[in-house]
């Protein structure tokens, strides 16, 4: 249970309008954890939050190469047999199966910390439906969540700039 | 953004998606019948056996191996394009993206189907893959087939990443506003906000796999090659083989977005967005292309002519001004002679223009294929076993089936998703440069009414 | 998990265990029909007759060889049976013809198996066959599966090349 | 262990073909027919190339038997996604065919164009479907097939050997077509063995082997014609 019982929700024609509103919201004491943005539009966040996603990548890519590794030469050992008069392990096919699927653990590493940290790949919730169809029209829309008594106020600051507005309990 | 224009665009972009005419189910009939045509020569392939196809000894190998070749060259249109272009940053790249991203993943479900053709005992397929067995047999990674298997699984599991991440805002924006497949988009949009963070992340991730697709892609088309450099065959035996294929790949690949793009300027509506500038720089890059790719066969010849060794001659001879004459010529003409000058001058750098060379390049790159894979095989070392090929029914009818199997399914993406990224494309109007701080923090304060 | 996605994994179990459960059935096999109602067990538990008395080639040759009619009747024409199936037994005889009886193991094409090699290793008929011998029915009990060869081959020590058993 | 190896007397080989159907007969190999062997697909594990020297009526023509070199270094094997090809501890390259998938691979990469490619189920005119060896599987559409040096007779003689407890003699094993070469022209036998036979044939000085610069070391060795 969130601790602001009201959430309204108000839809912009622009992003510019929307950082205004949200200046205003905060000169009035409504903070960085009571908004939430959605945008059709690429918006820039803070930058101080960094993304694991590289890391993450990297990390993947080693998991994948070591994992190729070991399949390429494990197999090679477990099997025995020899082939064109080549080593047990040769090292140039070990090399190219490291290379692939290094590749493929990179991949699946980014697109894993992606979904984790873009928070995908969850149940949607049901207020979202108004919120997408205001966003499918162009629109940018702001939530914002706060104690009934402070809901007027916030509703006043939103609609003087240009907002429309519609409250949900 | 201007409401007006963003409305616009929405409208424009899915509405190949929306609306469904005639000419839409016309094509999927004809394209399906072809399809169960060569379904239907394969099954009879796989009854009777190989022997229905005009292989021998010791052509091996044939139309299947080239048209293998030949597709998973085409999947380079996309993803490695497109991927330069985003790393390069370049802004005209945005009504072309995804439209290549497609080529990749579909071309990458016909190309190891070839393989899967020319097996001859197809139903053991799953013999080539690592997994534990009572029997304890696994798959030998010193073949190159192997290295294919690993870098086109690669390959494909990441040009679906690569063609899905930008495409997940758009799904968003379908599940939100379309009133058909709503499911379809909901299940593939994964509960997409659009939220700052998820932007961001989501910009992160697509220049990560950008940058990760590169080597990936050269990856695939060098081990294609070393199936035929690492055996000692004349003329196969090559080094030159790993970049001479890349290249050729990259070749068509651009070639085949070129034609995609014109055919959907015009069934799909979309020329506003597909304008003349995109097919000029496109050709530009195609031009280029075209050069490196007379570079390298030259220098691939006239090594091999001048080192005159008999086993390589009889091979040189054979395509030059053998029965392979025609095809190797062909060849030169369709990927040089004829586009090369249409491409060079601005003035027939047209659309018209650099469709014509796109389809000349096409199939210059199909018989370039064709000639390195046949040329080599009717011509072993000893020459007791010399023999020529000549392609079955069976054989000419299945390459149809997969050309038509492409375009079926490249139909159905355009009918299920927009082939122009609608967000991207939005932000890539010069209005819409979105604005970087962040929100509510940096801004100016105003005076607020109490 | 709602009711719905519950009640589907409910029938995801339910049909992957009867799968399971068909296929262990399958493997087990059933008993079959021979032209006479043999058993293992009367000769072998019962009478205390070696494995080589009937299934004389098994030392020599690759096949381990099944009676003829003759040995057959070496035995039961000195016993006063009134057992109706021995009576089959002499209705064969008179007329001279080999019993038909069904094959039990019939190795694929592409395998190269012999007795001999493996009962001159010390391989006990039991290894294999199991408990055929104090059975009364004929069920198909040897493993033909390749894994259970590689097993034993790398717990003997015998070579597990792949020619060694392909041909 | 023995190296088993074959020599290959150019000076006494006639081109009669005995081999070609002596292996025909041992090996199963399946009758392609007239029509399918116009189209290249006829098998032979064994195979006399003829090479025609000079112009008529000055002619001169040479056999070479071709089969199997079974070389150490043999570039067939590796290629192999599955390991249906290797190279066994007694220096055979073998093939085994219930593993092959048909990618003919091995096939294309072999510079002596030995491997053959089953195209359909074999067949057989009658009554010839009624001498199969029983000791030799039959090998159905979509596998790649090819000299085994008569790997059933090895195994037998090793089969005698072990029994016996004593090691294969020489001369023990002979393949179908050493055995029914009319001028003695083909000899088998283990290559390590400096006492053997083929071993003393094979270090003579007109020894050489086929396509010896690809590096792929045969175990099959030809003796030169003489040149008069």
């Amino acid at each position: 249970m969130s601790p602001f019982p009201v959430r309204i929700i108000a839809s912009f024609h622009d992003l510019p309008t929307v950082q205004q509103a949200l200046a205003d919201l905060e000169h009035q004491g409504i903070g960085r954890n009571q908004w939430e943005l959605f945008s059709s539009q690429p918006v820039g966040v803070d930058e101080n939050e960094k993304s694991f996603i590289a890391r993450s990548a990297l990390i993947g890519g080693i998991l994948g190469a070591v994992g190729g590794g070991g399949l390429a030469a494990g197999t090679a050992v477990a099997m025995g047999l020899q082939t064109g008069g080549m080593p047990t392990v040769a090292y140039a096919p070990v090399g190219i199966i490291v290379f692939a699927l290094g590749g493929l653990g990179a991949v699946i590493g980014t697109l894993i910390s992606f979904f984790a940290e873009a928070g995908l790949a969850r149940f949607p919730d049901p207020a979202e439906a108004e919120i997408g169809r205001r966003l499918s029209r162009g629109e940018t829309v702001l939530s914002v969540s706060c104690q009934p008594h402070e809901s007027p106020r916030v509703e006043k600051i939103l609609k003087l700039r240009g907002a429309e507005v519609y409250l949900e309990a | 953004m201007d409401q007006a224009a963003a409305v616009a665009i929405h409208r424009d972009l899915t509405r190949p998606v929306l609306e469904t005419g005639r000419g839409f189910y016309m094509t999927l009939a004809a394209l399906g019948t072809v399809m169960a045509w060569a379904l239907f020569c394969w099954g009879y392939q796989v009854y009777h056996g190989l022997g229905v196809t005009g292989f021998n000894r010791p052509v091996f190998w044939g139309v299947y191996i080239a048209n293998f070749i030949f597709w998973i060259g085409i999947s380079h249109a996309g993803t490695l394009i497109s991927a330069i272009l985003r790393v390069t940053q370049a802004g005209w790249r945005r009504p072309i993206t995804r439209c290549a991203e497609a080529i990749t993943v579909l071309a990458l479900m016909i190309g190891p189907m070839f393989i899967l053709i020319d097996l001859g005992r197809s139903w053991l397929f799953y013999w080539v893959l690592p997994y534990p067995s009572e029997r304890g047999l696994w798959p030998n990674f010193r073949s190159p087939l192997l290295w294919d298997v690993s870098c086109i699984t690669t390959y494909l599991i990441g040009s679906l990443t690569y063609l899905y991440l930008p495409m997940i805002p758009d799904l968003a924006l379908l599940r939100d506003s379309t009133p058909c497949r709503r499911w379809l988009y909901r299940t593939l949009a994964l509960g997409w906000k659009g939220t700052p963070r998820q932007w961001h992340r989501l910009e992160t991730a697509i220049s990560v796999m950008a940058v990760l697709i590169i080597p990936i892609a050269v990856s695939v088309h060098t081990v294609v090659s070393w199936i035929f450099a690492m055996t000692l065959n004349p003329m196969w035996h090559s080094t030159i083989f790993a970049p001479y294929f890349v290249v050729g790949a990259i070749f068509s690949g651009i070639a085949i977005l070129l034609l995609a793009m014109s055919i959907l300027r015009k069934s799909a509506r979309l020329e506003m967005y597909l304008r003349p500038v995109h097919f000029n720089n496109v050709g530009l890059l195609l031009l280029a292309l075209s050069l490196i790719w007379l570079y390298f066969t030259i220098a691939e010849y006239v090594t091999t002519w001048y080192g005159d060794l008999p086993e390589e001659m009889a091979v040189f001879r054979y395509k030059l001004a053998g029965p392979l004459a025609p095809y190797f010529w062909g060849m030169v003409a369709c990927c040089f002679l004829i586009p090369a000058p249409v491409l060079a001058f601005k003035k027939t750098r047209t659309i018209a223009g650099t469709t014509a060379a796109a389809a000349l390049v096409v199939v210059g790159m199909w018989l370039e294929r064709y000639v390195i894979v046949v040329g080599t095989l009717t011509h072993p070392r000893l020459a007791f076993n010399w023999r020529d090929y000549a392609p079955t029914w069976v054989e000419l009818s299945i390459m149809a089936g997969a050309f038509a199997y492409f375009a079926f399914l490249y139909v159905l993406f355009t009918k299920l998703f927009p082939i122009i990224s609608v967000w991207e494309w939005k932000a890539g109007l010069p209005s819409a440069s979105p604005p970087r701080p962040s929100p509510g923090a940096t801004l100016s304060h105003e005076p607020l009414p109490r | 998990m709602t009711r719905a996605r519950r009640h589907l994994m409910y029938g995801w179990m339910t049909a992957l265990a009867t799968l399971g459960s068909v296929a262990v059935w399958h493997s087990r096999g059933k008993p079959l029909e021979q032209p006479i109602a043999f058993s293992h067990r009367v000769h072998v538990v019962q009478n205390k007759i070696d494995c080589a008395y009937c299934h004389e080639h098994f030392r020599r040759y690759a096949v381990a060889g099944t009676p003829s009619v003759e040995l057959c009747v070496t035995c039961h024409s000195g016993l006063r049976t009134s057992n109706s199936e021995a009576k089959k037994l002499f209705t064969f005889w008179e007329k001279r013809h080999e019993i038909p009886w069904v094959r039990l193991h019939q190795l694929p094409d592409h395998v190269v198996f012999t007795h001999k090699r493996h009962v001159r290793a010390g391989i006990a008929c039991e290894t294999c066959h199991g408990t055929i011998g104090q059975s009364d029915s004929f069920v198909r009990e040897v493993d033909h599966s390749m894994g259970k060869c590689v097993d034993c081959h790398e717990q003997r020590g015998a070579s597990i090349e792949c020619w060694t058993c392909h041909k | 262990m023995p190296q088993w190896g074959m020599v290959i007397d150019l000076d006494r080989c006639t081109g009669c073909n005995a081999c070609v159907a002596a292996c025909h007969a041992e090996n199963n190999l399946p009758i392609a027919g007239e029509e399918e062997a116009a189209k290249g697909r006829s098998f032979h594990w064994i195979r006399i190339e003829r090479y025609i020297e000079g112009e008529y009526p000055n002619l001169k023509t040479r056999f070479i038997p071709v089969l199997c070199q079974h070389c150490d270094e043999a570039p067939c094997e590796p290629v192999c996604p599955v390991f249906a090809t290797y190279h066994s501890p007694q220096g055979l390259n073998v093939q085994v065919y219930n593993r092959c998938i048909g990618t003919r691979f091995c096939a294309n990469a072999c510079p002596y164009t030995v491997r053959h490619f089953n195209w359909f189920d074999p067949r057989w005119p009658e009554p010839l479907e009624r001498q199969l060896n029983p000791e030799v599987s039959v090998r159905t559409k979509g596998m790649i097939e090819k000299c085994t040096f008569c790997i059933q007779r090895i195994r037998k003689a090793a089969d005698l050997a072990k029994d016996e407890e004593r090691p294969v003699g020489d001369g023990e094993v002979q393949p179908a077509c050493a055995q029914s070469c009319p001028t003695d022209a083909i000899v088998f036998g283990d290559l390590s063995d400096p006492g053997s036979r083929v071993s003393k044939l094979a270090s003579q000085r007109r020894a050489f082997r086929l396509q010896e610069d690809l590096g792929t070391q045969p175990r099959v060795i030809y003796l030169k014609e003489g040149s008069e």
